[in-house]
């Protein structure tokens, strides 16, 4: 076996593997062979193999175990979009809750499970509160002394909202039915809010989506760049 | 015109594996490469034996390539008998045949009373009642020898192996879900009128500033100091905001969620959250 | 961006990901980036990138949904010690409906039965969509509208092809109008292939692609062209 066949099955075997290699390892995969490679031309190999990828954008590095390719840290930042999980869909129930918080506030729990007509699990107070949408402002003056609820500025600035009071009205919430577009017009952002969601939602899964053609995969990364110029999100 | 070969006699050197590199059936373990020579077969392997065809068109094949025949003049008086009896065989063990197989042992039957009718030298091409037989067979064949050929490609994990470089640095930070305002007024409006069919205390339609600015004065008292009833006005808000602040406070109050003092008359009147 | 930092950052990419990631699945690495890379400039950087591997343990191959880095073949037989894992068997069954699905797609369970001879059991169509090698491509306009498979990306993929053309052609369907009459003298080779049986459905009834993509259905295309090459469809 020559020099360069010896470090060609070292880089082949260090690349394919999912976890690090040791000098006895890598002489296992010879097992076959007329005869064993010698553990310093192993190493010997490695530390050629080391050069080789200097500058590159993966590093064979030596851990406890083994040796390794990695990724170089200096490109952490975009090998990270290759592993970007789609983001989940909050559930109805949360939206409703967060709905009802907006109109009704300061509200408590117990209240909105009223309006409901269901109980409201505890994690998705814990959500809207981890996402800084609600917040508890004080505590109502009966047993037990309950929490109330009630949207912060991040949720206004999430929907693009000066004020509580740009939020339609109950009047107008009534006929949401119908989903009159006019209702949007003086709320200029909601709208590309609106956009946004679903943008963001087709744009989430797309190294996934191999079949997805490629066309639609451009398509949709610039209306994910679209969204993100027009909605700041606060989360 | 039939020449047909005793189930129970040895065949010929049988056509050695034309037809597949496969095991032809795998008998504890032990792999075997070729069907027995004659008919007989042992019980135990029978079923193994059956399973090892893929159909009655699989079957009728192997019965054609073990003679070394050809599929465009397959002497179907011969085959037709040699394939009745190994479904005779299977019928005799009892094994459960897929009726498939007996669909083919009728239209065999079918094929050879029409060979033995005479017909016109002129017609002889086209009205060959083997033509769709041999036609089905073709076509089964080579999409058998295609599945051969796929079985033979390289693959994944066995030929090709894709690489996998560790990535120490990954974050596991997922995107909070999106959402539309339109999503959530839809929701709302559904509430709305879930809350209407089954709940006589409607949701009163007070205005969202009076609601708001309760949160806002909520935000402003705390529990441990008073604050300064005028600290919850703005004057520059005009009439309408000191009202929509007053009916704020007024409802705090009503709902106990904030308390008020004044220690004398006309002194200032301070506010404090409900302990 | 410089030419070198775009080439590292793919090569990490490639390397590091899974699965083959195409011109379009880079575009997204860089989907914070204040501009995007041409796709000309990355289809430069991963050019670039195959002939710095040539020589090496591993090579950038183009397969059917995009580029992968993989072990060379030279060099597979060592590799292949590191895994104890053996590559799972497929039944005849399975291989033999999985061929047809590839050459004739779309196709019809009932379509295939009928080549075949015999029933499909429900196993092996699931275990072929649960492998993701197949997939419903839409309905045939029959009664009943029973579903049109397809071959996927990951088919082909998984067995190192770039597109359906590049598998193994179709073995010619002999013709029988060059039947030797006599019965008894049909021993010898016949002649060349004039006209063919149609073969069933291949030139196929109407159906509704509702998922297919349009490359898809060109690669299709191109895998039937060249099997009526071979075969000559009369009918």
């Amino acid at each position: 076996m020559t020099e360069t066949e010896l470090k060609n099955i070292l880089e082949a075997a260090l690349l394919a593997s999912d976890k690090p290699m040791s000098v006895s390892n890598a002489l296992t995969l010879f097992k076959d062979e007329p005869e064993l490679p010698e553990r310093e031309a192993i190493r010997a190999a490695l530390q050629s193999l080391q050069q080789d990828y200097e500058g590159r954008g993966v590093e064979l590095v030596e851990v406890a175990s083994g040796y390794r390719f990695q990724v170089r840290s200096d490109y952490s930042r975009w090998i990270n979009r290759l592993f970007d999980e789609r983001p989940p869909r909050y559930s109805r129930a949360l939206l409703e809750t967060l709905a009802i918080i907006a109109y009704r506030q300061p509200i408590t729990r117990a209240e909105i499970e009223e309006i409901r007509g269901v109980s409201i699990s505890g994690s998705i107070i814990k959500t809207l509160q981890e996402r800084e949408w609600i917040r508890v402002v004080g505590h109502r003056d009966v047993p037990g002394k309950p929490e109330l609820l009630a949207t912060t500025r991040e949720f206004l600035d999430y929907f693009n909202l000066k004020k509580l009071s740009e939020l339609p009205s109950l009047a107008e919430i009534k006929d949401f039915d119908q989903l009159n577009p006019d209702l949007f017009e003086g709320l200029e952002p909601p709208a590309q809010a609106g956009q946004a969601y679903e943008a963001g939602a087709e744009a989430g899964g797309e190294y996934e989506a191999t079949e997805q053609d490629a066309e639609d995969q451009e398509e949709s990364i610039e209306a994910r760049e679209e969204s993100e110029n027009v909605v700041p999100i606060t989360g | 015109m039939t020449s047909n070969i005793e189930p129970t006699h040895p065949e010929e050197q049988p056509h050695s594996r034309e037809q597949s590199e496969m095991p032809f059936a795998i008998v504890q373990g032990a792999p075997y490469m070729e069907l027995p020579r004659d008919l007989y077969i042992p019980p135990q392997a029978l079923e193994v034996f059956l399973e090892a065809f893929e159909g009655p068109l699989d079957l009728l094949l192997y019965l054609i390539k073990k003679q070394n025949l050809d599929i465009l003049d397959i002497p179907i008086a011969r085959i037709t008998e040699q394939y009745i009896s190994y479904i005779d065989l299977m019928e005799d063990m009892q094994l459960e045949l897929a009726g498939e197989y007996l669909v083919m042992a009728a239209v065999l039957a079918e094929i050879k009373s029409r060979m033995l009718l005479p017909r016109p030298q002129a017609e002889e091409d086209e009205d060959d009642p083997r033509a769709e037989l041999v036609r089905r067979l073709q076509e089964y064949e080579r999409y058998k020898q295609a599945a051969e050929d796929i079985e033979a490609l390289p693959r994944v994990g066995r030929d090709v192996f894709a690489t996998l470089v560790e990535f120490p640095d990954r974050n596991k930070h997922v995107e909070p879900p999106e959402v539309s305002l339109e999503a959530l007024l839809q929701v709302f409006a559904e509430v709305l009128q879930r809350a209407d069919m089954y709940s006589h205390h409607m949701i009163q339609r007070e205005p969202l500033s009076v609601r708001e600015r309760m949160t806002i004065v909520l935000e402003r008292v705390n529990a441990d100091d008073f604050t300064n009833f005028r600290e919850l006005f703005t004057v520059s808000e005009g009439r309408g905001g000191v009202i929509v602040a007053l009916l704020a406070i007024l409802e705090l109050l009503k709902e106990h969620l904030i308390e008020m003092v004044q220690n004398e008359i006309n002194g200032p009147i301070y506010v404090k959250a409900a302990a």
